[in-house]
């Protein structure tokens, strides 16, 4: 969700009525990008809480749950996401520069890197609700000791990396905004904040899936039969 | 219209009342001591130095001085009441070992309370005068608050585990029993009331109560004809741990950890057997989720209980170590 | 803000040892640590956090100390929730 | 009575220079949106305010003879949540803060104007939600939510409440954001952190809860209508879950709410009592530094509302003594609001009758929260009316009271005109009287045992439950009465000077009402806070 993006044209092309500088201006949206960024970091926290509370309570169920997770899936998620990271940095870094067309090429394969990531997601997704009866709920199938605990683990599976899936459509959605306005010569070395937010609200969906990845898939991979 | 009784003190009648009374008092005297200051603070304040002409107001900073004596002062007294307070709550949570139990089920909007001789009560509790009672609770649906205002305790009862309240009742009567959590459309009639009883007519109300037999021996019957006793048998070592002397003693789970075996530990190892299996086991216990019904579940645990205080005459001294108390590898499985 | 301006070369650095890093917790979750086995996943995730933060979003060239006091607090508070919340379950068992 | 005035020189001022529902419903002015808040939480507290009524009409006698039991337990549900959510919460920050803070740093406007018109528009969506939950049904979960009572047990329209709840909630906590960072980077020149009007301070450590603490109920809220659609069981322990850690996760929020409330209250005290003693305020760091000291620790102390709920004796024993450490400074900022009054020149205007009122009744307010954190009297009394009296002691007593005060003392600043002096002292005394008369019997009533949303209730306690219906209409009548004489003063009242009370601060330096960018150039500040030695009294007025 980016903030204020300027679109009154004053004396000075970006600058809005009541700021000073060009600099505050810059400075302001950025500690507001980041305060925002504090409470995506709540709202995720709040899962994790229930994580680790009902990791201690349920440890033996959270190593079956864990078992069921598709180990390369995930590894190979978190690279995608990764190089996603690196190509969205470098984007900002062209934008900065003013470098236009190589700006626009960058966030083209941020893009695709994002929709690699649902599309991968969206496969273990059906693996584990079609054809595996593994979606909490009436339908939820689990042979094996304390179903209702393992239940509890897919739903906070479900939960925390739906709502992740959930944040990456929103940044996949920000990001071709951005590049389509890029590609328009929208923004440049004088005026870059949009993209600069653009990409902390990116990195900062990458980071929420560095935590998730060991989290989910590295329990006690070691337990697969 | 308006009752007759108009009572502004509630009765105290248990052990506990006495000293949550006392602080209460303390507290009420500090507190409106200190009302009072403010308010007279301010009344005069407002008065001697009101805007009249030839009056000109004198601005002070402030003081550092003045500002740590009301800072530290209030701190050293909150942390002496907090002391207090922890002390009495401290006592209200510890009940005593030899206390008697009364295993209590809530349910949507009435008490079933069942006592160990077997006696079993619907929104109303007899208790003797004098004696510990332990209150084991749990709720089918909700939860609920077991609050007894003449006691001064109040707990929530949890479905799903076990909460425990316990209390000593000093003066004869009979008392409010209110659901304090709210739990729904008739949350306001889930009332009771609490019969506190000499010892003497408590007996009799208890011999008056018909054979139905005590709580342990349905429990008995129970790990009889469930086929608990299949697995885990009292004489020697079968496929589950021998249950003689289990009952409030640490027990070594198979990934590590140490727990004491109390009432919530015995109910998770019937619904959910594999959640915290004992060492030297392997989890091949069926669950009992939906099989046993709470009125069941607290009879086994009475019997579970009961166990230890049984004087074991065949069985040699019942340790609760498996055979297998070295970690052989081959029953260890990876 | 941010008028530094990384070389290229850094950014690809990072993101090599980000791979890397993915690799090595990867690799290290086929070790038999028992419970190291998370506390060296989450150590490496936070390796991982930081290189991306620092780095990829700047906190390394931010001027304004303010902004950083911010991230601090943000992060600050999870742990309260967290462990506050566990002074609870752990100590279900003692009295 | 007032005579009615010539009309005002038509100057030019943010009410004046657009006319038009699009000058309104688009408008980015932080002035304007102040004004469209304060219609929407009057609104919504006159709801709440009726279903009070209807509540104490229940409790005049034993039975339950009014309501049916099930509408009882909705009109408390439906009480609680549109006062906390879509009044308490919003009312200080979004109206006063709104229209004051750019003003007092010296800045045009807020840092992201845009943000704070779609914060308004969050807000009445959320009204929106919550008004259908009312109108197609209500629901009743009490405002706590607690599972597995309002996950599996209720068929009410528990979704569309907690829907209106968690979007209102992203209202707040942009509002939060918007707070901190305008107030970071867009003081005036010369406006540092020691020359900040204390108001500022207040509403500072309030975005920072708002801004730490409002995610947390977002995603419980979440949690708990995801178990509702997809039948789970993450609180539900049938289905293997805990209830308790609802609990947890809804208290980490909502106890630092309870701060977001009274925190900007306290801002507009400090405000009002050294305007009217004429005086500065007494320890001015220690005011703001205690300021932060509550956001900070609020934080630490949630499990208070827990301890008999089944959490484990240590816990308690923790969150116990950290409540008393929240308690330091909120005793500190009583002791120096006295303080300043001590040698002032003190008038006895409305604003200040309400900073009387605010003062003795969060004394009393804060006295009993020492009770209820004592863990051995917690026991008795949480869940009772000890504690309803409690919470309304510091939410009626304290937070209506310094938001009355503070649109009485701002009334000139936001509409250029007068309020009638005499009206405002009668209905302040009228309010004082009549909260006390119902809220008071009210600790006597939880003391001797009164469980808390009961609808009928044991005999002996309806002596005590008829004064405190008695009080609850002399409240309604007392609240009704500034509603009548604000918009009377829109029109009638006399025309207000640039600074009527001979107040410190950059808002009384410009006119009143304000021009739509506030000051025609930049402030320079150069004088301490609350300077009131250089500044001459106000003229005593009739």
């Amino acid at each position: 969700m980016s903030d204020s993006t300027p679109a009154v044209v004053e004396h000075n092309p970006d600058l809005r009525h009541h700021f000073a500088t060009m600099e505050q201006q810059t400075e302001t949206a950025v500690m507001g990008m980041w305060v925002f960024l504090i409470t995506e970091i709540m709202f995720f926290g709040g899962m994790f809480a229930g994580y680790v509370i009902y990791r201690h309570l349920y440890y033996s169920a959270w190593l079956e749950g864990s078992q069921r997770m598709d180990f390369w899936w995930g590894t190979i998620n978190t690279v995608v996401l990764l190089c996603s990271s690196l190509t969205m940095a470098l984007a900002v870094r062209a934008t900065q520069l003013g470098h236009r067309k190589s700006t626009v090429t960058l966030l083209i394969i941020t893009i695709l890197f994002g929709l690699a990531f649902l599309g991968i997601k969206g496969i273990e997704y059906w693996g584990h609700i079609v054809t595996e009866h593994q979606l909490p709920g009436p339908g939820f199938r689990f042979a094996g000791p304390n179903t209702s605990q393992v239940e509890i683990f897919f739903s906070f599976y479900f939960a925390m990396t739906g709502f992740h899936a959930l944040h990456m459509i929103i940044g996949v959605g920000l990001v071709s905004f951005i590049a389509y306005y890029a590609w328009k010569g929208r923004y440049g070395a004088h005026y870059y904040t949009p993209v600069e937010n653009t990409g902390l609200y990116w990195h900062f969906v990458d980071i929420v899936w560095i935590y998730l990845y060991p989290l989910f898939y590295l329990i006690s991979h070691i337990h697969r039969k | 219209m308006l009752s007759n009784t108009f009572p502004l003190w509630p009765t105290r009648a248990s052990t506990i009342s006495g000293q949550v009374d006392a602080l209460f008092i303390f507290l009420l005297m500090l507190c409106g001591l200190m009302c009072m200051a403010i308010f007279v603070a301010i009344v005069v304040f407002a008065i001697r130095y009101r805007k009249r002409p030839g009056h000109q107001a004198t601005q002070i900073e402030g003081s550092n001085a003045v500002e740590f004596t009301w800072t530290f002062i209030p701190a050293g007294i909150f942390l002496f009441i907090f002391v207090w307070g922890a002390y009495i709550y401290f006592l209200e949570r510890t009940p005593p070992r030899d206390s008697m139990d009364v295993y209590t089920v809530a349910k949507q909007w009435m008490w079933k309370f069942q006592h160990t001789e077997g006696q079993r009560e619907i929104n109303e509790l007899h208790i003797p005068i004098g004696r510990d009672v332990r209150m084991i609770m749990t709720s089918q649906d909700v939860i609920h608050s077991f609050y007894v205002p003449a006691f001064r305790i109040k707990q929530d009862v949890l479905p799903g585990r076990y909460t425990i309240a316990w209390f000593r009742a000093s003066k004869a009567g009979t008392y409010h029993l209110f659901c304090a959590e709210y739990c729904g459309t008739n949350h306001s009639g889930m009332i009771g009331d609490v019969v506190v009883m000499e010892p003497a007519q408590f007996q009799s109300w208890l011999n008056g109560g018909g054979p139905m037999g005590s709580l342990t021996q349905t429990g008995e019957g129970l790990f009889q004809s469930l086929g608990c006793s299949t697995c885990h048998r009292l004489d020697t070592q079968g496929r589950g741990p021998n249950l003689i002397g289990v009952f409030g003693k640490p027990v070594l789970l198979e990934d590590g950890r140490t727990i004491t075996a109390d009432e919530n530990y015995v109910r998770e190892s019937i619904l959910s057997p594999a959640a915290k299996v004992v060492s030297g086991f392997k989890p091949i216990m069926p669950t009992f989720q939906g099989i046993v019904s709470e009125e069941q579940l607290n009879a086994l645990v009475a019997y579970i209980k009961s166990l230890t205080a049984r004087p074991s005459g065949a069985a040699q001294n019942p340790t609760f170590q498996s055979p297998a108390a070295s970690k052989a590898d081959t029953t260890r499985q990876r | 803000m941010s008028a530094h301006i990384a070389t290229k070369k850094l950014y690809i650095t990072v993101w090599a040892s980000l791979i890397f890093l993915t690799a090595l917790t990867a690799a290290a979750s086929y070790l038999e640590l028992g419970p190291f086995n998370i506390v060296l996943a989450l150590v490496i995730a936070t390796c991982k956090m930081l290189l991306v933060a620092l780095f990829f979003m700047g906190i390394k060239y931010i001027s304004d100390k303010m902004t950083i006091v911010v991230i601090v607090a943000g992060l600050f508070w999870l742990f309260i929730l967290l462990a506050l919340s566990m002074t609870d379950y752990a100590s279900r068992g003692w009295v | 009575m007032a005579s009615t005035p010539v009309a005002a020189p038509e100057r030019e001022n943010y009410l004046n220079n657009e006319y038009g529902i699009s000058s309104w419903l688009f408008t980015t002015d932080h002035k304007r949106i102040a004004l469209l808040y304060l219609v929407t939480i009057t609104f919504f507290f006159f709801i709440g305010g009726f279903f009070a009524l209807l509540i104490r009409l229940e409790l005049l006698t034993p039975e339950g003879d009014l309501v049916l039991a099930d509408t009882y337990n909705k009109l408390f549900t439906m009480h609680g949540q549109v006062m906390i959510f879509f009044f308490l919460i919003p009312a200080v920050p979004a109206v006063l803060g709104n229209f004051l803070i750019p003003i007092m740093i010296g800045a045009k406007d807020l840092a992201f104007p845009r943000i704070n018109l779609l914060s308004w528009y969050l807000l009445v969506i959320g009204g929106c939600f919550m008004t259908y939950t009312i109108l197609s049904g209500g629901v009743d979960t009490g405002w706590t939510f607690y599972t597995p009572l309002s996950t599996h047990f209720l068929d009410t329209h528990v979704i569309a409440a907690a829907l209106a709840i968690f979007i209102a909630g992203f209202s707040s906590i942009l509002t939060g954001l918007n707070f901190i960072v305008t107030i970071h980077r867009m003081r005036a020149p010369g406006m540092t952190w020691s020359r900040l009007p204390l108001f500022v301070w207040a509403n500072y450590a309030t975005a920072i809860i708002q801004v730490l603490g409002t995610p947390v109920l977002a995603i419980s809220l979440m949690l708990v209508a995801l178990e509702r659609v997809f039948h789970l069981g993450i609180f539900d322990p049938r289905l293997g879950g805990d209830p308790l850690l609802f609990q947890h996760l809804f208290w980490f929020y909502s106890h630092p709410a309870v701060y977001i409330m009274i925190l900007p209250g306290m801002g507009v005290i400090s405000e009002i009592v050294t305007c009217f003693s004429h005086k500065r305020i007494f320890g001015y760091q220690f005011m703001a530094l205690a300021l932060i000291a509550i956001a900070v620790l609020g934080f630490l102390v949630w499990a208070h509302h827990m301890f008999v709920a089944g959490i484990s004796l240590y816990a308690a024993l923790v969150f116990s003594l950290l409540s008393y450490f929240v308690a330091v400074p909120s005793a500190i900022k009583v002791f120096n609001w006295t303080a300043t009054m001590f040698k002032g020149s003190i008038t006895y205007s409305t604003p200040m009758l309400y900073a009387f009122g605010f003062i003795g009744l969060f004394t009393m307010g804060g006295m009993t929260g020492l009770f209820v954190a004592a863990l051995g009297i917690d026991v008795h009394v949480t869940d009772t009316y000890f504690v309803v009296a409690h919470f309304h002691y510091i939410m009626v007593g304290g937070m209506v009271m310094a938001y009355m005060g503070g649109l009485h003392f701002w009334w000139p600043k936001l509409s250029g005109r007068m309020y009638p002096e005499n009206w405002g002292r009668l209905a302040a005394l009228i309010i004082f009287i009549g909260f006390n008369l119902t809220f008071f019997p009210q600790f006597v009533l939880g003391w001797l045992g009164m469980p808390r949303r009961y609808w009928q209730y044991s005999p002996e306690f309806q002596v005590l439950n008829v004064l405190s219906t008695a009080g609850a209409t002399i409240l309604a009548v007392g609240y009704l009465l500034p509603m009548v004489y604000f918009l009377w003063s829109m029109r009638y009242g006399k025309p207000a000077s640039d600074n009527p009370w001979g107040a410190a601060g950059l808002e009384w330096m410009i006119s009143s009402p304000p021009t739509t960018f506030n000051f025609d150039q930049t402030p320079t500040v150069t004088w301490e806070a609350y300077n009131y030695d250089e500044l001459q009294e106000a003229p005593v007025e009739r």
